[in-house]
């Protein structure tokens, strides 16, 4: 039971909408995603690193159907959770941070007030933040607070899955540490499958246990981190870990 | 062009069924044409011989076809009460409620856009607060209060117009549009204000937004940040307005009509209903929704333009 | 909300000082007025202003401030409960079709569209006569009519939000569609749906004013404040005062809500 | 800006602006036309082969004489040589049989002109002539002469009047305006204005402006507030509207059907309370449904049959059983404010003796189709006017059996008298019997009669020569400038 | 030494819009010299993007205070008129903001808002911008700038929208660029090229650039001296080799422990 795949993504395929000036003109699409297939093991940490543009919010977007796609996509689970790479746009913006991040707990249910306070008080003290945010308005706080806001909504939950995408990008490295420790804990702790996007060599290296290296909407290589870093096939993934300075 | 097909396709089904639903309300009301064409004089014997005449007995949907026949053959029919061809009193009327509303409309937006923008560069300060609180008051009076006021002030007071004494604008365009100043404002005043207030806010809460901060980095004036990169974003809640308050001022201006004697559409809508005398009635509606459709495709088809996020389908 | 917020907050203030007012007059007009509203003194016809008749008399000599205090009520009553109606329904109407578009928000907003253009009088007329006339049936008729022009509002503000990442988290939390669109989405077109608000309060007060030339309504000798209004008009040179009071109320009663819903607003 | 009352000056010609409270929504025809708005204003284009004069005669038209013979049955009439019509073609026996017959018709469902089915034949004995027949005597039958003689050729009589009277018809814009000139081959004496627009001001309520400001130079019927309003600019005439105003009751429904609920409603009205009320006072009193008008028929003492006292209609309503008082409702047309008002009074005055009056308020259409057709109804306040100066025109509808006796009044004895008065030939006999109707009709309380309505004419002072007639008219033709 | 660019002494942010007024910058000091690379790291939260606004002078709200002295060109930026201020911003000093979702225009063209500052600066007409325009889409490496140019935000990608942002700040080649997280976004290969890009127009242009970055390895590659912040305060501030080598401050310390490294999990264990 416990290997089984928390996901399985077979053939997606991507298409957007290109803008047109008038109403009246033919619609035409770009392909954004081409052929992507993968699948994701329970538990595991799985890391999507690529160069910027190369479709990975996209994938994420479809995983969660929240974008037209074609192809299929198994998800093994109830409620996979995100943290998007725009954090602000995230949070809603007529809402107190105290509302967001008790919201998910009151969707779900069966907790007090008190007891969904305090829930909150534990999160925001395991990303780091102080409570006085609470108050606070999203537009008020630095982009690394708001990331932070982003994640503990997302790990409000208990999610199974959790895709996050750049979570750690606007942070400084020591939350950023205190962070991608947070989440190694919470993945141990439950069985946490997280599908990790980061164009962070390093961070993905600590963080994961498979990588999948994305270009231009293709899966380039994938496999075991330690496989793919250090006995990599493509030229590709030669050239990215070159560049961040694994590879010398 | 499929879309725009699509679009007018559906536009001609609404006015079918609207056009379907008013003859059905008639059927439902008390009182029928026979009975105002003959008042009192009416005896039993003459209302029916009337009613078999204006083909009146036959089943409501008889009627309805005849009449939608008629209609798409470009023959709106004849009044019951004014004996007159139904095209002709449209063709009368329609200039004068067309032309009101587009000075309301322009009057709104001469108005509400500039006071808007400033009131909101000079968020929280003295101006801004004076208009603020104008503003409110000014969306507080009734349209009709305010033509009264209007017509008192501006007409008895000092002299600047003739209460009633609407000019036909086949008689002369210049005094035509002359008098309908005052009433057009009168009909644009309140709503003005009401798109001040929310251009204000809409520009207040687009000025805190991160896009904001990153075109003054550039070295734009406030000035120009308002107009060049705020006013697009800030205008998306408000075109919505703008369209609603167009469509409004067609389909309402029956009151402000009535202030100051401006013999338009509303007028002729509301004796018509009164008379029942449907070939009018349903011409007029026919009219004011097809405006209204039309205002409505337009401004959908404007916010696909001004915000490339929405797709216009 | 603390006190030193709400102290700071002058629009709060102003708005619940004079809506309080307001209400209380109403309130008061319910069990007592100086003179019964309907009761004519021809010797009073007229009068002016005095500490008898404090808003002087009308064209029946009856107590204008009478009339006014009980008139306030029913227009209250009246513009509120359309308010509430096409308030109600525009939010269900504009939020459904706003967020899940598609094929029910063509048809929706194709309805929305035969309503606006379908003239309210003869709404009004339709439901007096399947109905019986009545206050309450003018309020259903009116209401209904009102419907459109909040549904088309809320709908765009829904349609601007809806693609909004928030929206789609809210999602994955798993947030109910209803959810979504009520609590999440609808505090974000607040500030469009307020204003909406105060301008459909003040057309309610004049459309069942409007209402009253067809003799649908509220029926003489009850008073209303748009009724008075239009009667006024009349008497504008010799009684200035008459048209006035009413047109007075009118004001303070949306400017009161207008200035507390603002206040609400940005607490 | 808009345009200024100034501008008229600098025309040589001219003009007036009248307003009128409601447009024609009408046929022109003067035979198919049937609101008295439309009626007033069409009797400035059209004339019968007699006119009626504004001291309430007739005088010859179109004909230059008549005779009656055979106690009212054969009506002989000379027509006038050279009366063109105005789109100038001569008036022919041809156009005045037409013209009758047209209204004689019955293949439409009852003739246009009610009492036309008594006429039993036009004949036209030669071009100069023509012999109206009647099927039975009626001596009051030359006052429905009075129908307007249009020519045989027009096509289009409901949009397009041609007539012979002194002014002819130009344009009209519905709701806006009705516009008519001066006819320079009428055949009497010609109207002194040569442009008249009749203006419609379908908003009661700014007449006062409109005036003031210029835009019209007269309005007939202003209220008393409105009259007391204006500034020395204008003349304010006073007249009567020849109408009976009063609450009508239905006859036919509880508890109306009890004459001592009638006698006792009466007792609790005080018409003059109401003038004062409502008109400053001004009006005429009435008992019963006849008006001053009519002078030789009218009868001032019948006001005094229920001086108000709220005793004696207490004791009535206790004795036809209703001890504390019952409920009802008037209905009232809403587009004519001074019923409105009435009826407001009407409602405190009934609260004295402890019956609940509620208004309710009706369009004018359904006022038709509801309270005059279907007679489903308990009260209404309205006016009645007449049609022609005859008795029988207000009269007649109490007939049991008249069509539009709408008030379902229903009495033996009323019926005697109202035959005979139309039978008699001798004009004090008719008298007599006339005045017994409308005896009867105040004893028996059958509506609770208020007040012919006063009218008040606004005229500019530049103007001058207004006229009030007792027919419900505006005669546009003896108006003249002030200059003239 | 060259000569210096900007001086900012006692810089202090006071916020008022919540209950109790909170400083979230206290005493800033920083000078920078022209063609000089300077780095501000710090934990999130601690005053960073603040201070970088303030310095292009674009914290003006009403419910904030600031306090001190910003000389930049001997004027100075917190009390200079609006229209001064003006002339040196997007000419002589470009800023790359932080959140590149937000920060750019959602319902103007690319095009548009990359070659504004150009509009506002120059007198050059409407086809040299473009030139210029694509010209600089393409050095920030965006693979189709001719197609960029007409797109909208938000058909862009986050390190699209981000290398959008830096070519828009970088266009008039100011004196001074302040970069707020330049780079977070970017993949490293990009990542690389921009930095390259950056060294590259402050040899070239001498341009002085202040670097915000939270990634001391990059920052260590870019600048010559780096300011660590902490909870408002510039907790140390030096060249960055002494601060690399020789941290005095626990915090910096901690910073340069945290940095992640590639040490194989086989030698790890080992
Ligand atoms: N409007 C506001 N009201 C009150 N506090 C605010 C407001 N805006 C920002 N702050 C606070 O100012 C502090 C500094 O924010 P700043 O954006 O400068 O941080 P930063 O160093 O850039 O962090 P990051 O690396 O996360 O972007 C934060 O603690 C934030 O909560
Ligand atoms: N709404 C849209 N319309 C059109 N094109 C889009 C849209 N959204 C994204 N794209 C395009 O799709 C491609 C992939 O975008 P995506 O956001 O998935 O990239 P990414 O891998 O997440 O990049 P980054 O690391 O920079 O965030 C980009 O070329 C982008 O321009
Ligand atoms: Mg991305
Ligand atoms: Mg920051």
């Amino acid at each position: 039971m416990m290997t089984e795949n928390i996901l399985e993504v077979t053939d997606l395929q991507v298409f957007y909408p290109v803008s047109r000036k008038t109403p009246f003109e033919k619609k035409k699409s770009i392909q954004v995603l081409k052929d992507v297939s993968f699948a994701m093991k329970r538990g595991e940490v799985l890391g999507l690193v690529g160069e910027s543009g190369s479709g990975k919010t996209t994938l994420a977007r479809s995983i969660l159907q929240m974008i037209p796609y074609e192809g299929t996509i198994i998800r093994n689970t109830e409620q996979p959770q995100m943290v998007f790479q725009d954090p602000y746009g995230s949070l809603n913006p007529s809402k107190r941070i105290a509302w967001i991040l008790e919201e998910p707990l009151r969707l779900k249910g069966g907790l007090s007030k008190e007891e969904r306070v305090l829930k909150v008080k534990t999160m925001l003290e395991r990303v780091g933040l102080e409570e006085k945010i609470l108050e606070h308005y999203p537009r008020e706080l630095s982009g690394g607070q708001r990331q932070r806001i982003a994640i503990a909504a997302a790990l409000m939950l208990e999610p199974e899955l959790l895709i996050a995408d750049e979570p750690v990008s606007a942070l400084d490295v020591t939350i950023q540490a205190q962070i991608l420790a947070l989440l190694k804990e919470i993945q141990k702790e439950m069985n946490l499958s997280i599908l990790f996007i980061s164009h962070d060599l390093r961070v993905v290296y600590e963080m994961c246990d498979h990588v999948l290296i994305m270009q231009q909407g293709q899966i380039r290589e994938s496999g075991d981190v330690e496989e793919v870093y250090f006995h990599h096939k493509d030229p590709y993934t030669g050239r990215l870990l070159k560049a961040a300075g694994i590879l010398v | 062009m499929r879309y725009a097909g699509k679009k007018i396709l559906t536009m001609c089904v609404t006015l079918f069924a609207v056009t379907l639903f008013v003859f059905l309300a008639f059927h439902m009301i008390s009182g029928d044409p026979v009975t105002s064409m003959l008042g009192t004089q009416a005896t039993p014997e003459r209302a029916e011989a009337l009613r078999e005449e204006l083909g009146l007995n036959d089943p409501v949907l008889v009627q309805y076809g005849r009449w939608a026949a008629g209609f798409l053959k470009g023959d709106m029919g004849t009044s019951y009460s004014y004996r007159m061809p139904v095209s002709e009193m449209i063709l009368d009327k329609l200039p004068v409620t067309i032309t009101m509303t587009l000075m309301a409309f322009a009057w709104m937006i001469l108005i509400s856009i500039p006071v808007g923008l400033y009131a909101a560069k000079h968020e929280g300060g003295m101006t801004d607060r004076i208009i603020t609180v104008v503003n409110q008051i000014i969306m507080a009076v009734p349209p009709f209060f305010a033509g009264i006021l209007i017509t008192f002030v501006f007409g008895m007071i000092f002299r600047l117009f003739t209460p009633g004494g609407y000019v036909s604008y086949q008689i002369n365009i210049g005094k035509f549009v002359g008098y309908l100043f005052f009433p057009s404002l009168a009909i644009a005043l309140p709503k003005a204000a009401m798109a001040v207030k929310l251009l204000r806010s809409s520009v207040i809460s687009e000025m805190k937004l991160d896009y904001v901060r990153t075109a003054y980095s550039r070295g734009n004036s406030k000035r120009s940040v308002l107009y060049r990169h705020v006013l697009k974003n800030a205008m998306i809640p408000v075109i919505t307005f703008l369209g609603m308050a167009l469509s409004d001022m067609i389909a309402g201006s029956i009151i402000i009509e009535q202030v100051f004697g401006i013999p338009g559409l509303g007028r002729i809508l509301l004796t018509s209903i009164s008379n029942r005398d449907y070939p009018v009635v349903m011409a007029v509606i026919v009219c004011i929704a097809a405006l209204v459709l039309v205002v409505n495709m337009v401004v959908d088809v404007i916010y696909g333009l001004v915000d490339p996020r929405i797709s216009v389908e | 909300m603390n006190w030193k917020k709400i102290r700071k907050n002058k629009n709060f203030i102003a708005g619940s000082i004079l809506t309080g007012i307001m209400l209380f007059m109403i309130l008061m007009g319910c069990f007592y007025t100086p003179y019964n509203p309907n009761t004519m003194d021809p010797s009073a016809k007229f009068a002016g202003i005095s500490v008898k008749h404090l808003m002087g008399c009308d064209n029946f000599g009856r107590d204008i401030f009478s009339r006014v205090l009980s008139g306030s009520r029913t227009t209250l009553i009246v513009a509120a409960g359309t308010v509430l109606i096409g308030v109600t329904f525009g939010i269900l109407i504009g939020a459904l079709t706003g967020y899940y578009g598609g094929i029910l928000d063509e048809v929706l907003m194709r309805i929305n569209d035969a309503v606006f253009a379908f003239p309210s009088i003869l709404l009004a007329l339709l439901f007096i006569s399947l109905l019986g006339s009545g206050k309450y049936h003018v309020i259903i008729a009116l209401g209904i009519a009102f419907v459109p022009s909040f549904a088309r509002i809320v709908r765009s503000e829904f349609i601007r939000n809806k693609n909004m990442d928030y929206v789609k988290s809210a999602k994955l939390q798993g947030a109910g569609d209803f959810r979504i669109m009520f609590v999440h989405i609808l505090p974000n077109t607040m500030t469009v749906l307020l204003s909406a608000i105060m301008i459909g309060f003040n057309n309610a007060v004049l459309a069942e004013a409007g209402m009253s030339f067809l003799g649908i309504g509220v029926q003489p000798p009850d008073a209303s404040l748009g009724r008075m209004l239009s009667e006024a008009q009349s008497f504008l040179f010799s009684v200035p005062m008459y048209a006035l009071f009413p047109g007075l109320t009118i004001i303070l009663l949306v400017l009161g809500f207008g200035l507390l819903s603002d206040g609400l607003k940005n607490e | 800006l808009g345009g200024c009352a100034g501008d008229k000056e600098g025309e040589s010609s001219s003009q007036i602006t009248i307003g009128i409270p409601q447009d024609l929504e009408d046929s022109l025809d003067p035979h198919k036309a049937v609101a008295a708005g439309t009626k007033e204003v069409l009797f400035n284009l059209f004339e019968g082969l007699v006119k009626p004069t504004s001291d309430g005669d007739l005088i010859p038209a179109v004909a230059s004489a008549y005779e009656e013979s055979e106690g009212g049955k054969v009506y002989t009439f000379t027509l006038r040589d050279g009366v063109k019509f105005h789109d100038g073609s001569l008036v022919t026996a041809e156009d005045v049989k037409f013209s009758l017959d047209k209204c004689a018709d019955t293949s439409n469902g009852g003739p246009l002109v009610p009492a036309f089915s008594n006429i039993e034949s036009v004949t036209i004995a030669d071009d100069h002539t023509v012999v109206v027949t009647l099927q039975e005597a009626d001596t009051e039958f030359l006052a429905y002469m009075t129908t307007a003689i249009i020519p045989k050729a027009n096509e289009n009589p409901d949009t397009n009047p041609i007539g012979t009277g002194p002014y002819k018809y130009v344009s009209r814009s519905p709701q806006e305006n009705f516009v008519v000139e001066r006819f320079d081959d009428y055949w009497g004496e010609k109207a002194n204005i040569e442009n008249v627009t009749f203006k419609i001001c379908a908003n009661a309520d700014s007449i006062v402006m409109n005036l003031e400001g210029g835009s019209i130079d007269m309005f007939a019927r202003v209220t008393a507030t409105q009259a007391a309003e204006l500034s020395d600019k204008f003349d304010v005439l006073e007249g009567t509207m020849n109408l009976v105003q009063a609450l009508y009751l239905n006859n036919a429904v509880a508890p109306f059907d009890d004459v001592r609920v009638r006698q006792a409603l009466s007792y609790a009205v005080n018409p003059q309370e109401i003038m004062d009320i409502i008109s400053d006072g001004k009006g005429t009193e009435l008992g019963s449904s006849m008006f001053p008008a009519f002078g030789k028929y009218y009868m001032e003492e019948l006001n005094d049959t229920y001086q108000q006292n709220f005793d004696k209609a207490k004791e009535l309503l206790a004795e036809a059983g209703y001890p504390d008082g019952f409920s009802f409702t008037i209905t009232v047309p809403s587009n004519y404010q001074p019923h409105i008002d009435t009826a407001q009074v009407l409602v405190e005055q009934f609260a004295n003796i402890g019956v609940t009056a509620n208004i309710q308020l009706v369009e004018w259409d359904s006022w038709l189709s509801d309270v005059y057709t279907d007679r489903n109804f308990e009260s209404t306040v309205v006016g009645v006017d007449a049609s022609s100066l005859t008795g029988a025109a207000l009269l007649q509808r109490f007939t049991s059996t008249a069509s539009n006796n709408f008030i379902n009044y229903n009495n033996a004895d009323y019926d005697t008298a109202f035959a005979n008065a139309l039978t008699s030939t001798d004009d004090a006999e008719k008298t007599k019997y006339y005045k017994e109707c409308e005896t009867i009709l105040a004893t028996d309380a059958a509506n609770v009669y208020i007040q012919d309505l006063p009218e008040f004419v606004a005229l500019n002072k530049n103007y001058t020569g207004y006229e009030f007639y007792p027919l419900y008219v505006q005669d546009i033709a003896k108006l003249k400038l002030v200059s003239q | 030494m060259s000569k210096e660019m900007i001086r900012v002494t006692d810089l202090n942010i006071e916020f008022f819009d919540h209950e109790r007024p909170e400083t979230v910058v206290y005493d800033f000091d920083l000078t920078l010299h022209e063609g000089e690379i300077v780095g501000l790291v710090g934990e999130s939260g601690s005053g960073k993007s603040m201070s970088a606004l303030a310095i292009a002078g674009l914290l003006s709200r009403k419910d904030m205070k600031k306090r001190g002295e910003i000389l930049f060109e001997g004027v100075n930026l917190l009390d200079c008129d609006r229209k001064t201020l003006r002339k040196f911003q997007g000419n002589e000093i470009g800023m790359i903001f932080q959140e590149p979702m937000t920060s750019l225009n959602p319902v103007k063209k690319i095009g548009w808002q990359v070659e504004e500052a150009l509009r506002l600066h120059t007198e050059l007409s409407k086809e040299e911008r473009k030139k210029r325009a694509i010209e600089m889409l393409e050095k920030v490496e965006l693979h189709n700038p001719q197609q960029v140019y007409e797109q909208y935000p938000h058909e862009l990608s986050g390190g699209m929208r981000q290398r959008v942002m830096i070519a828009a700040a970088m266009i008039c080649d100011p004196k001074l660029l302040i970069a707020d997280e330049p780079t977070t976004a970017l993949d490293v290969t990009i990542q690389e090229q921009i930095v390259a890009l950056l060294k590259r127009i402050n040899r070239e242009k001498k341009t002085a650039i202040l670097f915000i970055s939270h990634d001391l390895s990059l920052v260590r590659q870019l600048c010559e001296r780096v300011l660590v912040m902490r909870r408002g305060y510039v907790v140390e501030s030096g060249p960055v080799d002494e601060i690399f080598y020789h941290p005095k401050e626990e915090y910096t310390k901690k910073l340069i422990a945290a940095i992640p490294r590639v040490i194989r999990k086989t030698e790890k264990d080992s």
